[in-house]
């Protein structure tokens, strides 16, 4: 889960590390009283869960509250990358000597969270990492033992020469890796960690992603998901527990396991057909997870057929027709379903199909053929 | 024989009186795993199906029955803590089936389970099985039979899906294995390619991978230097949409790698046969094994 | 540093460790209002940093508010092992069913804190553990992992049967160690942890030490030490960073590192004398530090003669010898004065001794018998 | 040769610009030790004493300079982090003087220091010193002069009492190691007696102990069965008072052991000569070496 620059700031802060005083605000009229609070010129910055925000019009300077108010009223209702701006967030505009950048991440190959330290800082640092490698310094943290503080500074004399400034990058580095490991994250990053032209280090701009699965034990941080930001049919998805991303396509998948739902659209393509979209069910079967998944597939109106791929595993098969008949009673769904299941319980969800009169198919080569001419012939 | 399950284990199952773990234990016992103990906290002196001992700790468990391998079926939050205390009471081989553990947590306990000398397989996985011998975690037991052919997958069903297709074509299987898509995991594709390499039993090995970081890459360059069998390669995700960044730090660290495009190449340059569909890979792996 | 009863119980309760609510008073009076408010039998503790405090009837039952008043008054103002009662705590009596001990101390040979719990709880605990020592069970933690669930689920098995009782047992200890942990600890012990007949389990009586190396960065344990608590020479000696012991002889002594010191004593005893304290003045090497360890000894009527003898190492020997010439300036000093010096700056030690008349002995042996026999003399 | 130092001992000292480091790094200096570099953060570039090379980092140090050995004189609440730091950047031998660092960050960092590989001698040591070679730490060099017999003490000052005592009689020691005597130390007796026992150039070996704790009887247990050369030992604290009770767990760690009555029993039973006070080295040294 992506937190808003703002809420990351929060966090941030919390854990002491050093930042300019700002506000958040979801109207124009908010953003004057924040800006006539802060005195100077102010910058009014887009929250959405998007990159390249500055680029789209999204971060503007404002020498005046009055003016930060216009400024503000054009962003918020703004769409960035499909996603409509709710809130803005007005800090005071820095006077930038330098930019860093400071990275963590929770990185595969070491299975340990891992610092990325640059003085290239800034929006263009993924082309500093691309061009110049060298540029980018790394550290994995054994969880066993923290963040060590000869390894702060290491990280910090990567950055600095004044060493009133590698001891304070040092400490927010500490406080990052802390602001990590105590939220569950994925990533936290801090760009640009600026110094300004009077010698101080600030944290200029932040982000953080919390591992969805923290979210369970920790409601603190569950509570600062915000809906409004997200694609509708994802948050429908989500609720339900179901792994859905829209695609272009007209063959509306229902699949257990990422692997298998990969691999059936990449079949729906092999048999040239075009998928709607990519919907895990996920692992534990509940015939109410069905439902759902049949409600988003239905609710594209671009769907022309609906393709079942079920091997059952620690899925029961017989739990996903069961959830096939439910939905089917609970509202009416006029696309052809073609269904393959094997597989735990295949047998007893053969039954269950065809006792309401539907057809399973044992092998998924002969679905996927079969859904993919239902497609074409529905146009 | 077969790899890492084989007829000396017995089995531990860790939530053994779950939803979950109980439906699987069930289905594990009836395809003649050696299954010795179960383990739920506060639940010890309980027999399972009337005939597996249920005891409090792991630990308990190893010193009545001699249990070497244990498999997980707790609930998330749970599961890491209970791969630590597999780990702590001796048992060398852990199958972590939980789903949704969070990545931290698996940070954390890892070292530890190096340290013990123990090997974990997932989590987040489906298991692995030696059809005929054990079956340990969740893959359907009767889409498999006994044969030459090792299998190892990140993916769950897409497994289930492969050896269905070699079984319905009469190409047994030494072993399957799931390793698990999560971030951190305790055995990965190279780990399996060697012990299948390794393995006497073992004449022909598939591997199905996935789009997303380089273990796929990884695994090939090892092939190319270490796996004299044959090796037929599958990659998931080809017209998958790309992944959401993870900030720029997840630019930085993957770089342009982690297509199937770029899998699917370092597989082609290490001599590997790549699977266009699941249904290929009766054609591919009967072809290398003739040559 | 040991905490009292009443202080370590604070920060148990704060880490969420359950026990039955009481109240810490200073007067009979305070004790009275406590009682009140608990209603029923109370028991009235002594808070002093001494054992067997039951056993020297510092820790009573009183069934009304006007016998805990009573009691309180008798209780307050009382000497226990030379230590004066200056605060009791007061607490509702408890319906005890059964009592187990659990103990975390840091433990030498593991170089890990290390749990010691036991079934056969109470104030007998030792006995027990010298007579059935397989009765007390022990799990050394390790600081990389911390304890970890199934070790302190392991731990609790070993104290009840009940798993309504283990898993508050198990939660306990987890708490336990994170006060042991956050606060430096070098000991935390709960004794009794008992079970009320209606199954409940508390912990009843806490005892928590400070490692005293952690007070320097943690002021707020430093603010914990109750000065009023504890001998008045040893609070004297503790300001000026001496470490200090009173005994009965007449020889004081004066010197640098603890095993010399006590080599000292035992060269004392050896010459035939008898040492009139221990009393280590450290390793960096401070002339204050001196003209304290001799306000100290001098303050003792018994001593009839100083014996100072230093090895120089990291003490440099012309700092002493400053700070002695400092202190017979500062207050007449009317005790004969034995000087053994020798090591690190010697020659500039003896060249300012000198100055002032005094004469530096280089060998511990001699400066030992010297001392010795002016005691005897003075007799 | 001797033990843990000698003629290819490179020093690092990390806290040498600070009030106890610089007075120490100029003695040292001038008793001959190779001192290759110094360590204090944010005086990298400046030079100590006109020669000696300062660095931000023990890792800079090691990289230019070639140091393998490391001596600590930073402050209590920042010397468990010098330790790590030095086992981090590779020097294998590190001598912490520091005293008064908090236990728990020692507890915490040993584990690094082992994983690492490196030897830790303390904290709140006196260093070690083989006379006429190198001295790292505080001991006293001019009470030293080379020779066959190694000594090694739990105490400081009490340290170099015994090794003037055996100067001042014309018999030489080989090395010179202080352990110290804080809860949790790198090295401890057995660690020196080992070294000792394999070293070719020490003939006999004195040890200094202390009441409290029951090293010493562990170490009188291994000189029983390793040790061949002989050992004469003290024991200081016999007309010391009890010390302080650590609540009911401290008695149950330790029991009734500790005293100098039963560490001096040990000794005895193990064949070590045992000295009634520290001017008895030098004649039963002298008899030990006889036979």
């Amino acid at each position: 889960m992506n937190l808003h620059e703002y809420q990351a700031r929060e966090l941030l802060k919390a854990a002491g590390v050093p930042m300019l005083d700002g506000g958040v605000a979801a109207t124009a009229d908010e953003v004057h009283a924040i800006a006539s609070r802060i005195g100077g010129t102010v910058v009014v910055k887009a929250q959405v869960h998007a990159g390249g925000r500055g680029k789209a019009g999204g971060v503007k300077l404002a020498k005046t509250p009055a003016e930060a108010k216009e400024v503000a009223a054009r962003i918020l209702g703004m769409t960035i990358k499909g996603l409509v701006v709710q809130k803005v967030l007005v800090v005071p505009a820095a006077d930038i000597a330098s930019e860093s950048y400071v990275g963590l991440i929770m990185d595969r190959e070491s299975q340990r969270p891992l610092f990325m330290v640059s003085s290239a800082g800034g929006i263009d640092i993924e082309e500093v990492a691309a061009k110049t490698p060298e540029k980018i310094h790394r550290l994995a943290v054994d969880p066993r033992f923290g963040l060590m503080p000869h390894q702060s500074l290491g990280l910090a004399l990567k950055l600095y020469q004044d060493f009133n400034q590698v001891r304070a990058a040092a400490r927010m580095m500490e406080q990052l890796y802390s602001v990590f490991m105590a939220n569950g994250a994925s990533l936290a990053e801090i760009n640009p960690l600026a110094t300004t032209s009077d010698g101080k280090v600030l944290a200029l701009d932040a982000k953080i992603s919390i591992d969805d699965n923290e979210l369970d034990r920790r409601p603190d941080l569950a509570a600062l998901r915000d809906e409004s930001a997200e694609e509708p049919s994802e948050v429908t998805a989500r609720k339900a527990n179901l792994t859905f991303i829209k695609l272009d396509g007209n063959v509306g998948c229902v699949v257990n396991g990422a692997g298998l739902a990969m691999a059936t659209m990449d079949l729906v393509k092999y048999y040239g057909g075009d998928p709607a979209n990519f919907l895990d069910i996920g692992g534990s079967s509940n015939p109410e997870k069905v439902v759902n998944a049949l409600k988003i597939i239905t609710a594209d109106p671009s769907v022309k057929v609906i393709l079942f791929n079920i091997f059952g595993g620690i899925t029961r098969t017989d739990d996903v027709a069961n959830g096939i008949v439910t939905a089917t009673r609970q509202f009416k769904v006029d696309l052809p379903i073609v269904i393959r299941l094997t597989g735990t319980n295949e047998k007893e969800a053969v039954k269950i199909l065809e006792g309401v009169g539907m057809k399973a198919l044992n092998d998924m080569d002969e679905a996927v053929k079969q859904a993919v001419a239902l497609a074409k012939g529905a146009k | 024989m077969s790899i890492f399950v084989n007829a000396s284990t017995r089995l531990v199952v860790q939530g053994i009186t779950g939803r979950d773990g109980s439906f699987h234990s069930k289905q594990m016992l009836a395809y003649g795993t050696d299954m010795v103990a179960g383990v739920t906290p506060g639940k010890g002196g309980q027999k399972f199906e009337d005939k597996v001992p249920v005891f409090n700790t792991v630990a308990d468990a190893v010193r009545e029955t001699g249990a070497n391998t244990s498999v997980i079926y707790v609930p998330p939050a749970f599961a890491a803590a209970a791969v630590a205390e597999a780990a702590d009471a001796g048992i060398s081989f852990i199958v972590c089936i939980t789903e949704g553990i969070p990545v931290l947590d698996m940070a954390r306990i890892m070292p530890f389970v190096r340290e013990k000398g123990a090997r974990l397989l997932g989590p987040n996985c489906p298991g692995l099985i030696t059809p005929g011998v054990a079956k340990v975690g969740i893959i359907p037991g009767q889409i498999c039979t006994p044969g030459r052919v090792g299998l190892v997958s990140r993916s769950g069903t897409l497994t289930y899906e492969v050896v269905n297709q070699l079984t319905r074509n009469q190409i047994g299987q030494s072993t399957c294995v799931g390793i698990g898509g999560d971030p951190v995991i305790g055995t990965n594709f190279i780990d399996v390619l060697a012990a299948f390499q390794a393995d006497p039993d073992t004449d022909a090995i598939v591997m199905m991978g996935e789009i997303g970081g380089t273990d796929e890459q990884k695994a090939a360059a090892f092939i190319a230097q270490h796996v004299t069998k044959p090796v037929v390669g599958f990659i998931a995700g080809q017209t998958a949409p790309p992944g959401r960044r993870m900030g720029h730090a997840g630019a930085i660290v993957s770089g342009s790698s982690g297509t199937a495009a770029e899998k699917i190449a370092a597989f082609k340059e290490a001599g590997i046969s790549v699977m266009e569909r699941p249904a290929d890979v009766v054609r591919l792996i009967t072809e290398r094994l003739k040559n």
